[in-house]
Parts: C-alpha cells; sequence; structure tokens
C-alpha cells in the first residue's frame, strides 16, 4: 500500500507539466519542432538539461515513454545538419542519442519476464538513468529558488554607513594581520585583471597542433613511467586544443594496441597504462586536418 | 498574578534591551551575533535572542521601512525589499553580474551535498563542472574545506552564499526531499508499468 | 470637522511617506536634504519637511536607540546620546581590529596604483568598494590627497600603512610580478573609463 501510494506521488512528478517546465520558451509551442531543435540545442546544458527538455516538449510521461519519436527527431536532425555540423555538438548529440537508443532498447524488451543477466542490467541502468534524471530535475527547480532567493536578497540593502568619528577614534588599532609578502601576493591577485565574460573567438585563429608530436610526448612519458592518468599527462597543457591534441593521440595509441584505458566511474580519473613493451619502434599516427605543416609534408600536399 | 508578574518583567527587561540593541545594530557592518551582543550588552543570551526576535517582528507590524533580519549566523539591519525602487538611488552596487543557469545549479548541488567533491557535483549535472566552480570559488560563494579519501578536494558553501541568499542558516534551505522521489519509488514505478 | 479631515489627510500622507522616507535614511552616509527626499520620493518639499520632523519626534517618544538629527542642512540617522556608552563598548571590544580579506585587497590596489578614485578601485576589483573604503579612511589607512580631472576624489596610502608593513616609503614596496605588459591600458578598460 504505501508502495503504490509513493508511485502516484512519483507519476504525478514526472507528469504534471509544471514540473517539468524549468526551461519553457516561446519557442516550444513552435509546431515546426525542428526549427526549434537548432534553438534550444545552442543553449542547454549537458544531456540531462536536454532530455529534460525533449521529455516536456513531447509532453511524455518518462514511463509511457514513446522516446523513439524523440529518437527520430534527433536522426532527421543530424542528418540535415548534413557535414556542417561542428564537433562540440556533434559530441553532445552523441551522447544524448546513445542514452535515448538506450532508453528505447529497454523499452523494446518485454516487461513482464526479464531472465536474463544482461536484461537485467538493462533496466537497471534505465533505473539509474531515471534516478539521475529526477535528481537533476530536483537540483534545476532547486537552482530557480536560488536565483529567486539572491534576487530578494539583492533588494534589501544593509545599513552600512560610516561610523561617527567620536566611535571610530575608540577603535583599538586596526591590525593588517599579514606580512608584506601576503600582501604583495594580494596585491598580484587584486590587480590580475579579471577575465570579463566575453564570446569567446579564439577558435577562429587557434594556433594549429599536432596530433603526431602530441602522440610522441606522451609515448616518450608513458615508456619511461608506465602508467598515468589523463589529468596528469594534460597537466602541462597551454590550451584546450592541446588537450584535445592529447586525448586523440591517445586514441591513436590505443588502436595500435600500446595502451590500456581504465576509468572506474563515469567522469572519474582516467587511468592509463602503457602495454607497449619498450621498443622504440616508430609507431604510425594519423594526422589531422589542420594540423601544422612539417617540412617534409609540404611537397605531398 | 504571577504570570503577568513574569509578563511584566520580560515585558521591562526587553524595553531596556532594545534601544541599546538598536544602538549597536545602528552601527555594525557585518551581521552581528547574538554572543556578541550578549556579551557587550552584559545580559543573558537568552533575553538577547528573546529581544532582537520581538524587536524584528516590531519592524514589520509597525510597517518601518527597515527590517531586522537574521542572516547567516548574525542579526543585521536591512531596507525592506518593497522600498527598494528608491534606496537604488543611493545605493548602486554596480557590476551585480548574475550567476548563469549552470552556475545556480552547480551552487544548488554544493548546497545540498555539502561536503562534495567535483566529479560528484559534474555527476549529477551531468556534464563537467570545473569551469563553473572556479567562478562560484572566486566569487567567494563557495570554498574548499579538506579532501576525501580518494583525495579530491571537498567543497561547502560560505557565509558569504548565505548572505546572499538572504539566510540565516544552510537550514532554511527548504527540503529537496519532496523533489526527489528516493531510489525505492523509482524502482517502484519502473516495476509497476 | 474640516481640522480633521485635513488631519487625517496628512496623517495618511505621512503613512504613506514614512517607510520609504526610513528605507533612504538608513542607507544614507551623508545627510540628506529635504529637496532631495523630495525629488526621489516625488512628494511636495512641504511633505517631506513635516514628515521628518513627524518621524524624528516619533523616534524620541518611542526611546529608540538611534535618532533623526539635522545636520549640516540635511537629514542623517545617528545614535542616540543616552546609548552611546553601548555602541562605544561594542567598539572597544574588538571585534573589529582585524581588516576583512576583501579591505586588504583594496588596500593593495590603492597601494599599488595610488593615487587613484573609488570608481577606478571598484573596476579593478569587479565590485563597488564604497563601505571597504569608508572601513580603511576611518582605520587611517588610506587618505584622500585632491580629485582626478573628472571630479572624482582621489585615494593614497598614508603613513600610518607603511607603519604597519615596516616600510621606510611607498618605493620600498616590492615590484609586483609584471602580469600584464601593459596593466594601466587593462585597468582602463575595466573601469570602463
Amino acid at each position: 500500500m504505501h508502495g503504490s501510494n509513493s508511485q502516484v506521488s512519483y507519476g504525478q512528478h514526472v507528469t504534471t507539466e509544471a514540473a517539468l517546465e524549468p526551461t519553457s520558451t516561446p519557442e516550444e509551442t513552435n509546431p515546426h519542432r525542428r526549427a526549434s531543435f537548432q534553438v534550444r540545442l545552442t543553449n542547454f546544458e549537458g544531456p540531462f538539461d536536454l532530455l529534460l527538455q525533449l521529455i516536456h516538449q513531447h509532453k511524455l510521461d518518462v514511463t509511457e515513454v514513446a522516446l523513439h519519436q524523440v529518437t527520430d527527431d534527433f536522426i532527421a536532425h543530424i542528418r540535415e545538419l548534413g557535414s556542417t555540423w561542428d564537433l562540440d555538438q556533434a559530441t553532445e548529440f552523441l551522447l544524448i542519442a546513445a542514452t535515448l537508443l538506450d532508453l528505447k532498447a529497454v523499452r523494446l524488451l518485454p516487461s513482464a519476464e526479464v531472465e536474463d543477466e544482461e536484461d537485467l542490467a538493462l533496466l537497471e541502468a534505465r533505473d539509474l538513468l531515471f534516478a539521475r534524471l529526477l535528481q537533476y530535475r530536483a537540483y534545476k527547480q532547486i537552482a530557480r529558488l536560488v536565483a529567486e532567493k539572491i534576487a530578494a536578497a539583492g533588494r534589501r540593502y544593509p545599513r552600512d554607513v560610516s561610523m561617527e568619528p567620536r566611535f571610530t577614534e575608540l577603535m583599538p588599532e586596526v591590525l593588517l594581520g599579514i606580512g608584506l609578502d601576503r600582501f604583495v601576493l594580494l596585491a598580484e591577485r587584486a590587480l590580475t585583471p579579471r577575465q570579463p565574460p566575453t564570446v569567446s573567438i579564439d577558435h577562429i585563429h587557434a594556433s594549429k597542433v599536432s596530433v603526431r608530436e602530441h602522440a610522441a610526448i606522451l609515448r616518450d612519458r608513458l615508456t619511461r613511467n608506465g602508467n598515468s592518468t589523463f589529468r596528469a599527462l594534460c597537466s602541462d597543457c597551454e590550451n584546450t586544443l592541446e588537450v584535445v591534441a592529447r586525448f586523440l593521440a591517445l586514441l591513436e595509441l590505443y588502436r595500435e594496441g600500446v595502451l590500456g584505458f581504465e576509468q572506474v566511474e563515469a567522469l572519474g580519473e582516467l587511468h592509463v597504462r602503457w602495454v607497449g613493451g619498450d621498443s622504440d619502434e616508430p609507431i604510425e599516427i594519423d594526422e589531422y586536418s589542420g594540423s601544422p605543416v612539417t617540412d617534409d609534408e609540404e611537397s605531398t600536399l | 498574578m504571577s504570570a503577568e508578574l513574569a509578563d511584566e518583567k520580560t515585558s521591562s527587561a526587553y524595553e531596556q534591551l532594545r534601544p541599546a540593541l538598536e544602538a549597536i545594530l545602528l552601527v555594525v557592518d557585518e551581521p552581528v551575533t547574538e554572543q556578541v551582543l550578549a556579551q557587550v550588552l552584559e545580559a543573558p543570551q537568552a533575553d538577547i535572542s528573546e529581544a532582537v526576535v520581538r524587536l524584528a517582528d516590531e519592524y514589520t507590524q509597525e510597517q518601518r521601512g527597515f527590517e531586522l533580519r537574521n542572516v547567516a549566523g548574525g542579526w543585521r539591519i536591512y531596507t525592506r525589499e518593497q522600498y527598494a525602487p528608491y534606496v537604488e538611488r543611493f545605493v548602486l552596487d554596480g557590476q551585480q553580474t548574475r550567476l548563469t543557469q549552470a552556475a545556480l545549479e552547480t551552487l544548488a548541488v554544493v548546497a545540498y551535498r555539502q561536503p562534495v567533491t567535483r566529479a560528484r557535483i559534474s555527476g549529477i549535472r551531468g556534464v563537467n563542472c570545473d569551469g563553473v566552480m572556479r567562478t562560484l570559488l572566486a566569487r567567494g560563494l563557495v570554498e574548499e574545506c579538506g579532501s576525501d579519501n580518494g583525495g579530491g578536494y571537498l567543497y561547502q558553501t560560505t557565509p558569504l552564499f548565505l548572505e546572499k541568499l538572504g539566510l540565516g542558516s544552510i537550514n532554511e534551505l527548504p527540503p529537496i526531499a519532496p523533489l526527489m522521489p528516493d531510489t525505492d519509488a523509482v524502482d517502484d514505478v519502473i516495476a509497476g508499468d
């Protein structure tokens, strides 16, 4: 009995429009769904966010998943984009598409009898996804409340005026509490300009990096140390592009069978193990478009 | 009769405390704790606790333009929210940049899960939170507070966070549980469809 | 009868004005003139003149810890004389001997950028610095030293500041690392001037 009660209240939570509607925009009423896809994708915050929006958009009851519709929309959208999509969007797409397909796959399973271990695992994965989605939605709602509280508190001004001179005169002598060294450090920090929030255009004239070069660096380090973490391997990277190059280089090395990966939890530390022995035979690394052109390559281009 | 006497006694204690309390609250430049007030006024802390609440109620009932609020563990006088348009002609706290949606969500996770690691926050939000956490650290809304067993830094909210939200303590945040069915409930639904 | 009506009319006008008036008076640092109050509250100056006097009387009758005083042609809230001893004790209690992090950072900016205006300091620090500058002025660590072309006051550090850091002159401040080839230019951009 208790179980069915909580089931009811849970169902209400999920299907109530208001509850699923933290990001409602005028575009949502737009009958041309695909056109509005693009709009939404430019400002969503991660796959959970988009998933929530999609579920709302299709007025889906999570428990009555008609996700094939969403999946189809997705695939259609990706096709429409043709060759014009960028890496960021594409990877986000893949992540979400995988999540959706996962859901869909689970949905297609006969739900009455679960015998197969794999089926069970899939169901568990779906449970977990639901739980995480609901958890995310809860924090999203709380975030709105936090914003409201900040706005309200910002409209109450504290009394903050200078003390009358007769009181300031009584004040015990002030303590700086820090020495010259700390003071100089403070000055350096205070005078370091804050980056004003801007739309970065760095990528337009980003310096080019060579995956092959970064593969060589990684190989050098890993043969010396045996294993490491992705974080440590990127600790000396000066920009995101270099981190990406290192990552691609790792994938290339993995393809050559000289690396092993281990990641215990999603978004957790990525451990990299060298399994290629210590021969210094050259390894074939594909270069990527946009790599800097070296002298000996120039003739072939 | 004796109840009346007791009332009279509290009343007169309050009347003695009130102006002194007001005088101090007028000069503080950050929320002042009941402990400090008790020390300075040489009164039992219980009397102070009662007096500040009573004074806050009084300001509200009398519809004063200011209010006495319990914020970040202390008391301070603020202008009442509805008169902000007038006050803003005199105090312009420029450059109040707004927090992004991502920052607000991250802040919400830290507030409810503290102390919490970045990895955990990223897990809950489904995206990497490093950039957003840097912003929150720089703005003094969260701070490091040790590390967990795995060596990841732990984070918690700061008193400034409470001040910015106008909260007396983190316990004043509404419970998140009603918004988030526990896993059992999720299991029930899934088993039931 | 007509006198009664008139009274009622003033009464409701006063009740409307009072909270907004109080909100403003709570935050102003300098005495504010009736003319300015009339402008901001969009009320006839005669109503304002009457309201401030009435409010001042009210505070006295209610034996508040503060009073509304007419000083130098304007109105400001002050500690009521008879409760000054409590404030003195609070100040002497030494809760405020240490500078806050914000105050130290602002002091650092003044030290390395002097003479400098408040607007510029706020620009560099990304937050309004009025409150903190008041503290630094009150503690004798910075002082006014003229005004720039735009009419903003300029500030510099005082001999007490040098003494506190154990320096003979401001030239003995160690140069800070060349973070930016041209920090002034960057400051300009940030300060928006």
